[in-house]
């Protein structure tokens, strides 16, 4: 079957890492289906309702492939469900989704939050103060959480000052809470941020503080946190890094196997993150783009 | 008797809708635009789905027509809605509970709603602050309801209203357009209706004519709240869940779709049909930029616009008129 | 206080009141509103409240109607005492109130605001064609001249008026009070509420009415109470009514003549040559004013003595004509055009088109001056207290201080607030529509002192009235307005009420 | 002369000041409390905090105060910051160009401003929605300029606007502060203010006397796109970047100071002081509930309850000084 239009749906088109999702998609659809391929790349805004109308347009649209990236994986289901039973291929991409999808490829988020927090307490040596600046609940955010706190969990030497404040994964909001945090405990050793922009605006306020006494890691590496990681006088000293652009090629690839009759090998397709530090900063390819 | 009432309500219903008729050129004007430059726009089914689209906020703007009409407003009707719909799941998966689910998000809607119309009719105080206060504080309730996660309930009870048709049209329509159709009935037909117009048109003449200000103005907060506990059940009932983030934002598209409906921020002017017609323009909007492929970036800009020129063809219509 | 002992006994007889106010006390922020004032009015009796801007007249009708309450003095309707704290309260034992300050809503119909919180009705539905039907039955009452499904928003004034005195004869009561109803209706549309007020009277209601017109007065009532300075001060039956009496008893010190005027203008220059001017339902207008003279404007209601007036000061916009100023043409296009070329315009409805009300009376009376003392639009403090301070003592404004909002003025006061703005400017040409609308006696006289002092120094005073005896005594000239145009213009020696009124209705001979 | 002017000067100034205190105690007694309940609240260092975190809110909500005094409203604040932020951070990317970013950031703002005003006062539009329509296309705008990244000049030029002091103030602080003086001027010491105040007053009244109130609400909503851009400098420089999401719900924040601060939204009623005020009441909530680690959950519920409380509180006290 020929692959003349895809639909994707992603949590937040405002987020970089969500617009490299839907360029890659884009390239790859290109690539596959010639220059006259319709791609079109909705944001649902983090909201459940709008992401559902999306797929329902979509559906009425007509488009022979979905990539979602759902702003609920559970939620989404039924929606899903009716794009199957139009005879849609969709594929879940970065966050997984229930409903029925053709397959899942998705950087493992519970393994990003993993790995961040695991070079903390490596790097402290399993002891001190570490603050969580959390982010928007979403799926994406709460398994990286997770996957921090599971690592913290296993070392009782490592106190979690703060998890709940809500920076809503911005340079901005990182910078403002951040700026609270750094005056309610005088003693930090390690902040984990739940992507970039946040852990970028922790390491403004820590500036702005003058406060020296802790690093912070991250989650995506996106460009910004490669110049960040680049500058030595900057506290932000790591991030695991997920590449949305060759995620969505993977997606579209997948997808258009399956509209040829050729069903993956495997239904969830986890692409690991690769923690990046100044150490291997070099060695880092960065984002894919085209 | 019947004979004399009968004409003027006819000849009432359709200079409401003339009125109302406002924007409704406009809303052609985009409609063949769309079917124009999209193939796929005038189909029987995609156009369904816009209304489909269309119903949760189209619920919520009847509500806000009530309250814009007294010279209010309510920027809490998405936190309602979140709040709600996470309750309303919440009691279906209780198994001895859950018939009462509907019922539940209804009444919780309604009191979040009369809790707002209390401090707005007997203490006073401003509705945009009342209600950005609601907006703020029931989300976190929400939230916190929600427990920061998604509740699900994949046999939830009251699923049909979100997926069933009643004949060939989804239920959630068919609730939107019953929902228009009792507005207007309050609006036009009763004395409560009357007096909603007159608070709205001079606080100070209805207070002195002896209208109970305090209670009409309860009402509408009530009824606002109560379309969002509607909406909410709405929401829960089409996505099987609900979780604290629902209904983030839905207020400023009420809000667009009542004013965009020709009704007065002022107070007293504006019928339920203008809302409606407000409501699907901003439907068609969504529906149609992403049907032509625009991106989600240009759709911002365009919909920006044409909510504009959306008003001042409006007014150069009515200024014409006048 | 004057001694003037009787308290109502007179034409009273043996009956007993239906209405009696006892030692009622109001107090504003920083006003004695009214100390201890009583009150008894019997069925059957037109019961005048006279009294200066401010005494208290509409305060103590507005606790009788339940607008306020009291802080102290009770209420008795047949002799009972009655707890009012709400209008429902007053609605509910049969008290109605016209209140002197319009209460329309300009989005319903005229029915609908006819019927407004009495909407007739079959359960929880309104019957809108029962509540037309009986609308427009009163409205006929009243030789209204607009139906009950037009919107109240696009009645004039005086329209409104009607519909507010149509509101009020439609409840059946006991009481009905009438805060200066007739202050923007003409003689004809005065005659018919009279007459309505006599069949009422007839009926066994009791009435109260407020006026500053002493003709009405005269004509009207069979009593007279007065307050002054929020305090009763007297009764006076209708024998007893003269009008040094009333006077005195109002202000408490006889008044000198009221109108005066000894000016010779026939040749003085033309400063305002109006031609061919229309607009609206205005028809192509021509005449002059000139320098020193006072112009009257008569008509009818909804002649379009307004709309003529708005058009010449740009505030609508023209569809033909001109204006010259000095022989000189010059483009009025809006009221700032107006303004630069010396045109006032003090509009008929003072609180919506005039006032504001959040306002000091500083900045009220400053507002169109405020860049001429200070440097690069920077205010000058002490320049505009002076000037505040000049209007207020010479148009003899009553206000605790050049602080005061204009809220918490009476109506006279008020409206000395917008003639002295006009002032400012040092006008040309001024426009006064109704300037004397709800006035008090000594305060016309006042307004009245200030136009003939403003003619002497040469301004040119177009003056819209609706009251033919302001305007027989003031005018140099009498234009009168019918549908829309000029029906004709009277000289001196020719005005007179017969004269304007058959101009002003088209008859061959008076109605 | 300057004795006799500076005496009302200064009665002026304090009964400017009683009147815009309303929200003051309320701010006095959120602040005890946060000091009793958290050591490190009642620091220098803190307060600054805090401050500095109000600073942008408070340039945006004096531009909001203007309008909102005219009886319109400005939703476009938070969209206008977001975009020209970006532009700012763009044009100082360019090396020839990148003296200029700060103009160019001030003077975007104003032209937008500019736009606003010109449909309100020339064209008629309603307020709400022609900034709603702002808002949305602005939006749009600033995803496009900024191209769905971040754009980031880690060398900004005016960096030290968002990082550097004055003394013991930072220079954010300063500006806000600057802002409330300027605004304060111009609302109480001109011709301009007077007509503002009128024009929201009785807008009728204004144009009879021949105010001009198209230029009175062609400044008003200019002022305001120029507060959002400084607040775009601020934003830019304090961020070394933009991107298109910046400055997203910023507009309620906004509204809220203005009204917390007794502004009316009828227009014609309101003090600079009193935003000043109720924009620390929000920036105070943000700080203290964050030192109290409270959940963002619960945070959202109390920040809505304390501002229901705090205008509650108001109502009372004025009603009982009344
Ligand atoms: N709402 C109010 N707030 C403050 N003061 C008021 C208020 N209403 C009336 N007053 C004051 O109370 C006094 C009595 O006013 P009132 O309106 O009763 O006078 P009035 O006799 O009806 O005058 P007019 O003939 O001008 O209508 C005046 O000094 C007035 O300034
Ligand atoms: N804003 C308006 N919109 C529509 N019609 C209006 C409006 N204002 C006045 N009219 C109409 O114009 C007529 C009144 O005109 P206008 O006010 O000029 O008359 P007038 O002679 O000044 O009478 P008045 O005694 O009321 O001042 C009324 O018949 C009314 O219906
Ligand atoms: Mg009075
Ligand atoms: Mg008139």
């Amino acid at each position: 079957q020929e692959l003349t239009s895809v639909g994707v749906s992603v949590g937040d088109l405002a987020n970089p890492f969500f617009v490299q999702i839907g360029a890659g998609a884009t390239a790859k659809a290109r690539e596959l289906g010639g220059e006259n391929v319709q791609v079109t790349v909705v944001s649902g805004n983090y909201d459940l309702n709008t992401q559902t109308s999306q797929i329902d347009n979509f559906i009425a649209a007509g488009v022979d492939l979905i990539l979602l990236n759902a702003v609920d994986f559970e939620g989404i289901a039924p929606a899903v469900r009716r794009a199957k039973e139009a005879g849609i291929v969709v594929i879940a991409v970065d966050v997984g989704a229930e409903g029925g999808v053709d397959a899942t490829v998705t950087s493992n988020n519970v393994q990003a939050g993993e790995q961040a927090c695991q070079y903390i307490v490596d790097r402290l040596g399993g002891e001190g103060n570490v603050v969580i600046i959390n982010g928007p609940p979403v799926t994406a955010v709460i398994d990286r959480v997770e996957g921090c706190k599971s690592v913290f969990a296993e070392h009782p030497g490592i106190t979690i000052l703060s998890d709940s404040q809500n920076a809503g994964g911005s340079r901005d909001g990182g910078l403002n809470v951040m700026s609270n945090l750094l005056t309610s405990f005088p003693d930090i050793d390690a902040v984990f941020a739940i992507n970039d922009p946040t852990g970028i605006g922790a390491d403004l306020a820590a500036r702005q503080a003058q406060r020296t006494d802790f690093f912070i890691v991250g989650v995506d590496g996106a460009p910004d946190a490669e110049v960040a990681l680049a500058d030595e006088n900057s506290l932000f000293v790591a991030s695991a890094a997920q590449d949305p652009f060759a995620m969505a090629e993977r997606a579209v690839e997948i997808g258009y196997e399956i509209l040829q009759g050729n069903a993956p090998e495997e239904e969830t397709i986890l692409i690991p993150t690769e923690l990046i530090t100044r150490d291997n900063l070099d060695t880092y390819e960065g984002w894919t783009t085209e | 008797m019947t004979g004399a009432t009968a004409k003027p309500n006819r000849r009432q219903v359709v200079s409401d809708f003339v009125q109302g008729l406002g924007i409704l050129p406009v809303l052609l004007v985009i409609c063949v635009l769309f079917a124009l430059l999209t193939p796929n726009f005038l189909t029987a089914n995609n156009l369904l789905n816009v209304v489909r689209q269309a119903s949760i906020n189209i619920v919520l703007a009847a509500g806000m027509t009530f309250v814009i009409l007294t010279g209010g407003i309510d920027l809490s009707v998405g936190s309602i809605l979140g709040a709600t719909a996470v309750a309303g799941v919440l009691v279906s998966l209780v198994p001895e509970w859950s018939w009462a689910a509907v019922p539940v998000t209804l009444l919780a809607g309604l009191a979040m709603g009369l809790f707002n119309g209390a401090l707005v009719a007997y203490v006073g105080l401003p509705a945009f602050i009342v209600t950005l206060g609601s907006y703020t504080g029931l989300r976190g309730l929400a939230y916190l309801l929600a427990n920061g996660t998604t509740v699900i309930n994949n046999n939830l009870p009251f699923a049909w209203i979100g997926n069933a048709y009643l004949g060939p049209l989804p239920w959630l329509v068919v609730i939107a357009l019953a929902v228009v159709a009792m507005s207007w009935f309050i609006l036009r037909r009763t004395v409560l209706g009357v007096h909603i117009y007159a608070v709205g048109g001079n606080l100070q003449a209805a207070r002195l004519t002896g209208i109970k200000v305090g209670l009409v103005l309860l009402f509408v907060y009530g009824f606002s709240g109560l379309m969002s506990g509607l909406g909410g059940v709405m929401s829960a009932a089409r996505l099987y869940s609900a979780n604290g983030n629902l209904g983030q934002g839905y207020e400023l598209d009420a809000i667009a779709a009542v004013i965009l409906g020709g009704t007065s921020f002022v107070g007293g002017v504006g019928t339920i049909i203008g809302t409606l017609f407000g409501a699907l323009i901003i439907a068609v909007l969504n529906n149609g930029l992403t049907l032509m492929n625009v991106s989600f970036f240009w759709q911002l800009v365009v919909k920006g616009l044409v909510i504009i020129v959306a008003v001042i063809i409006d007014k150069l219509r009515t200024r014409r008129a006048a | 206080m004057v001694a003037v002992s009787q308290k109502g006994v007179a034409g009273g007889g043996e009956r007993a009141p239906v209405l009696e106010m006892r030692g009622v006390s109001k107090r504003f922020p920083g006003v004695k509103a009214l100390d201890g004032v009583d009150l008894s009015v019997y069925a059957g009796e037109i019961h005048a409240l006279m009294g200066e801007n401010g005494a208290g007249k509409s305060t103590l009708m507005k606790i009788l109607a339940g607008a306020y309450t009291a802080d102290a003095g009770e209420i008795l309707l047949d002799g009972q005492s009655v707890s009012i704290r709400s209008p429902q309260d007053a609605k509910r034992l049969g008290v109605t109130l016209i209140y002197q300050e319009l209460n329309l809503a300009p989005n319903l119909t005229v029915a609908e605001n006819i019927f407004m919180g009495s909407e007739l009705a079959r359960g929880a539905l309104v019957r809108r064609a029962e509540m037309q039907r009986r609308a427009g039955e009163v409205l006929r009452t009243l030789a209204a001249s607009f139906g009950p499904q037009t919107l109240a928003g696009k009645l004039s004034i005086a329209e409104q008026q009607q519909v507010e005195i149509a509101r009020a004869l439609l409840h059946k009561s006991r009481v009905l009070v009438m805060d200066e109803p007739t202050t923007a209706l003409s003689d004809r549309e005065t005659e018919r509420l009279f007459a309505v007020i006599r069949r009422l009277k007839a009926e066994g209601l009791a009435i109260i009415y407020i006026s500053h017109r002493m003709a009405e007065v005269y004509e009207l009532a069979d009593r007279v109470s007065v307050l002054r300075d929020g305090a009763y001060v007297g009764t006076l039956a209708r024998a007893e009514l003269s009008s040094s009496r009333l006077v005195q008893l109002m202000v408490g010190r006889p008044l000198k003549e009221f109108y005066r005027h000894e000016r010779a203008t026939g040749r003085a220059e033309v400063v305002l040559e109006v031609r061919g001017l229309a607009g609206g339902k205005v028809k192509p207008t021509s005449f002059a004013l000139r320098a020193g003279e006072i112009v009257g404007l008569a008509g009818l209601v909804g002649a379009g003595r307004t709309e003529l007036a708005r058009l010449i000061f740009g505030a609508d916009p023209k569809s033909a004509g001109e204006l010259h100023l000095s022989g000189r043409p010059v483009r009025v296009s809006s009221p700032e055009d107006a303004v630069r070329a010396g045109i006032g315009y003090v509009p008929e409805n003072r609180k919506e088109q005039g006032l504001f009300l959040e306002l000091s009376a500083r900045e009220n009376i400053t507002m169109n001056v405020l860049a001429q003392d200070g440097r690069a639009g920077v205010l000058n403090f002490r320049a505009l207290r002076a000037r505040t301070a000049k209007a207020i003592g010479d148009l003899n404004v009553r206000v605790a201080s050049q602080a005061t909002k204009a809220l918490s003025l009476s109506g006279g006061n008020q409206q000395k607030l917008l003639v002295a703005r006009w002032l400012e400017i040092g006008p040309r040409v001024l426009l006064l529509d109704e300037p004397t609308r709800g006035v008090d006696v000594g305060a016309k006289g006042e307004i009245y002192r200030i136009m003939n002092e403003l003619a002497a120094r040469g301004v040119a005073i177009l003056f819209i009235s609706s009251e033919l005896p302001e305007i027989i005594g003031m005018s140099d000239r009498v234009l009168v307005m019918r549908e829309g145009a000029l029906a004709g213009e009277l000289r001196a020696g020719e005005i007179s009420q017969e004269a304007i009124m058959t101009l002003a209705t088209g008859a061959t001979e008076v109605a």
